[in-house]
């Protein structure tokens, strides 16, 4: 009972109907993460325009419905978003599943993303809900990088 | 139904664990015992006894608690070597758990210093190990290879879960066989018996890894002939920290030492050293003492029992698991799908549905502790062309009731991602 | 006389068996904690409760009690991070006890798959340590050496105990420098200021044995500025089985891995795997959880007191004790007679007697433990020409009271032996 | 007080007047052993005569008193006996040392020997007691091989 609010509909919903899937050229860096402990995968692409503009993040992968709903997630919130800007929500998103179940998250930087706010009780499930999500701030910083 | 074989209801008030419960008035439903099993009172009494009251340090120590400890340290020594039965009581060297046996056998190979032909290793070797090991008996083979130079190669899975004693695998070059005796995903039992037979006609050593069949079924070492067995204390209602290497007390006298230090020597210079028989030569440092002495008392609380009650009473639960799980729709067992030479490990898909959320709605909704994911046999996975599995693991404390809940909480998992 | 700076007589109720009598109603004098301590009853029980009630695996289990095991697992790294001032958590590894953390450094030189320059290591190389070492801190280089083909040397020690910094030990063809922070025998405290700059200047890397150090003062890793450190859960009240290596994170990452196996991986195929990070890379299999949790509960403990405060008391103790030991004709002391740059531990012999019969009149007439032998550091002994001392070794528990016991005991024995 | 009986009037003044200490010549063979929980060594001869009789155990070592009055009884032991006598008697030793205190001594067969009883009870000396007699043992096993 307890945990089952971790199974919130959105993420039940995005997992069912994941938003922006599958991999998409063109794009400027493409990285691999591995969630070792459950052997999910994420492929992310990243494309960024003009003035740090996002113009696409696609991926693909194999996973649990709490990591795959947050690469969906993840890629309706950086749609249109600067670098900047998302790099932010991706801060305060870790900062949260981080926080051992104790932190207040703040909707209105995370908007759908605090759907996953159950998830930080459960310590071996935080890795999933990041997964994609380190991939992409890996992803961005290689681009800048480059 | 309940057991014709054991008492299990008065097992499980032995683990006071079975009885608690979880937050949201949840029952604990412990079907995980492959990954580490529950604790027996007596264990967690004797070595809380022995922590407060009789401590000292062993070996080394000449007053009363030294001797005290000493004392039931070596004892739970002749405990192990006669519950599995060593021909030797110093044949049986503690170490911190399995993998530290394994990987004290892979060091023990293509040392520099030691000249011993059966142990030197180098490019054009070989080492075989199997597609079903656990990482612990992956790995120390690769890194051995990666020093050395020596070849790895492996034995395949059949479809049906079986260990694929190919010709051509084992040969002349071959200087040492690992494998599971018991799959920790599959529950397959592999075939030791052709196994060695395989290894002594190319003259390579056989290691044995024990970690999933020592808890579960009466093991004998003089039976099994094998050189090498390896297993571990937490899995046999013994606590962490400790684990066992069995050798053949020749070949711990030919190996080199792995680790050095305090009471593995017999006399040290600055320049050089000479070490004390086995299987002190194995221990280097304070051993894990109150750890050693917990499976000891584990040891005593499975001999209690028998070790024949808990095979047959983790065989009537497999037996009647399997059924149950045949009826679930889109269920995919991987794993022998018989009684027939297998453990009460059920690893399975289920059809649409990541096993990390089968495992987190059966926690969360049940108390049903399930292991989800690779269980550490990445490579068994990607034979299998999947990511991860649900294990249903069993011990002497399950009921079928357990097995009924199981069964239940997958329905209930299905209508969530329906 | 009793000490003034903590309150030793409620501390000694904390621990159940200093209330213990022995056989023959003698009461327990425990005098022997520099072989291992005594617990606290909180750590006692903060096992038993952990055995009993929260017991798990830990990392790959994804129910209730794996994450309750996890997280007390993980909290008491935090807890021996902030315990040694450690810059980051990760630094921390558990291994079984100091000497597979003094190993675990050894092997991670002269490895053929590591092409780190810092950590290659072959004829013409060197490694140093000192004469007054444990074991665990000398054969795990003399095996490497032998390995490798690679030069050990040391540093001697003077007449009075201290280390002999000589020049020209430490070269520019030197990779490692490890030696003890605190001797196990002589109760010197090293200068390790001086042993960095040396090893420093010759670009060598530093471990510190600190097994005897970090249970006895307040030991800061940013401080100290080595580059390993490895201690025992053991010596500072927490249980048996359980060690820390602390590194620099980057030296960890730096390292090839030691142990293989689960845990320590981030993938695995048949023939290659890429590692977790550092601690996870260097804890392979199941650790020793429940101990890991214990040394946890030990820190806390000691943090509780306050280490200055222990210290304090110890150094209290060790002044009352070389006042009174001078007064025990034919006592030749081994180490510093000054409290200056010592801890409380006082090696001696007794002319004319063995410190066997010291140790055994000592312990059958009046319950007295004490050690007696070479303390794991033969090369020191035969530096000083003797084969053994008899070793009195204090703890935050014990008293002045204590020390007057050990001198009436040693009387006795001359009495016996005279 | 339990223990103190380990210390036999016996033993002491076997150790303040050791029995044959010091390397003599001739002999058959020499053989080192060391007990390396205490650092206690033996250096002892064997020298064989016609129908096995024993000429000389000679021995040399350091050690608390136990080891070195061991070493003392040993001597007196073996003077005129031949091998095969000593080995029974070396034999009814070591069962009543490694008996943990729960075996009876034989004292017909061990004579002086038997005042080493108590020493069984502490584990971690039964070695010292053991220490020349299995160098004795050792020994003459050696010179029956050559
Ligand atoms: C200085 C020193 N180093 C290393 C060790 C080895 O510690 P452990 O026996 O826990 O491996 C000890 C204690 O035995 C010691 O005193
Ligand atoms: C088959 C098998 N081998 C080895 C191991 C490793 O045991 P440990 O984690 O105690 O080192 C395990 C369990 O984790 C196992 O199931």
């Amino acid at each position: 009972m307890i945990g089952e609010s971790m199974y919130q509909e959105l993420i039940l919903e995005h997992y069912k109907h994941p938003q922006g899937r599958g991999l998409r050229e063109p794009y400027d860096t493409e990285v691999h993460h591995v969630n070792p402990t459950c052997g999910d995968e994420i492929t992310l692409r990243v494309k960024v325009g003009d003035a740090g503009r996002i113009e696409d993040v696609s991926y693909d992968g194999q996973g649990c419905s709490i990591s795959q709903a947050a690469a969906s997630v993840l890629h309706e919130l950086t749609a249109g978003s600067t670098v900047e800007e998302t790099l932010s929500v991706v801060d305060e998103f870790t900062r949260l599943m981080q926080g051992r179940g104790q932190v207040e998250a703040d909707e209105d930087v995370l908007g759908d993303a605090v759907a996953f706010a159950g998830v930080a009780k459960f310590p071996a499930r935080v890795k999933c809900a990041l997964l994609s999500w380190m991939a992409y701030k890996d992803a961005v910083v290689r681009s800048a990088a480059r | 139904m309940t057991s014709t074989s054991l008492d299990v209801e008065r097992i499980r008030k032995d683990f006071p664990v079975l009885s608690r419960e979880l937050p949201g008035g949840r029952p604990l439903v412990y079907l995980d015992s492959g990954n580490s099993s529950q604790k027996p009172t007596s264990v967690v009494e004797t070595m809380r006894e022995h922590l407060a009251m009789h401590y000292s340090n062993v070996g080394r120590a000449m007053h009363v608690l030294g001797s005290e400890s000493t004392e039931a340290y070596e004892s739970a020594r002749d405990k192990v070597a006669a519950f599995i039965g060593a021909p030797s009581r110093d044949e049986v060297v503690f170490t911190k758990n399995a993998s530290e046996a394994l990987n004290l056998v892979a060091y023990s190979f293509g040392n520099p210093a030691c000249a011993d032909p059966r142990f030197t290793l180098g490019p054009g070797d070989e080492i075989v190990i199997s597609e079903m090991e656990h990482h612990s008996n992956i790995v120390p083979w690769q890194m051995l290879a990666q020093r050395t130079g020596a070849t790895l190669k492996w034995f395949g899975v059949t479809d049906e879960g079986r260990l694929d004693l190919a010709d051509g695998v084992v040969t002349e070059r071959t200087k040492i066989v690992s494998v599971a005796h018991q799959s920790n995903v599959l529950g397959t039992v592999n075939p030791v018996a052709d196994v060695v037979a395989l290894a002594r006609r190319a003259g390579a050593l056989v290691l044995l890894d024990a970690s999933q069949s020592v808890p579960h079924h009466p093991v004998d070492m003089a039976a099994l002939d094998a050189d090498f067995v390896a297993f571990t204390g937490h899995k046999m209602v013994g606590p962490s920290g400790i684990g066992v290497l069995w050798a053949r007390g020749e070949l711990l006298e030919a190996m080199p030492p792995f680790l050095g230090g305090g009471e593995m020597i017999e006399a040290v210079w600055m320049d050089r050293s000479t070490y004390a028989p086995a299987p002190h030569k194995f221990e280097a440092g304070t051993p894990p003492i109150v750890e050693a002495i917990g499976l000891g008392a584990a040891v005593d609380y499975l001999t209690g029992i028998g070790m024949a009650a808990v095979e047959a009473h983790e065989r009537e639960l497999t037996a009647y698991a399997l059924d149950a799980l045949r009826e679930v729709p889109g269920l995919r067992l991987i794993g022998p799908d018989s009684l027939d030479l297998r453990g009460g490990t059920l690893a399975f898909t289920l059809e649409g549905i990541h096993p990390h959320d089968v495992g987190q709605i059966l926690d969360d909704r049940f108390g049903i502790a399930v292991r989800v994911g690779h269980h550490c046999a990445r490579p068994l996975h990607l034979r299998f062309g999947i990511p991860a599995t649900t294990r249903a693991s069993f011990y002497l404390y399950n009921t079928t009731g357990e097995v009924d809940a199981l069964v239940r909480g997958l329905h209930h998992v299905q209508k969530v991602f329906a």
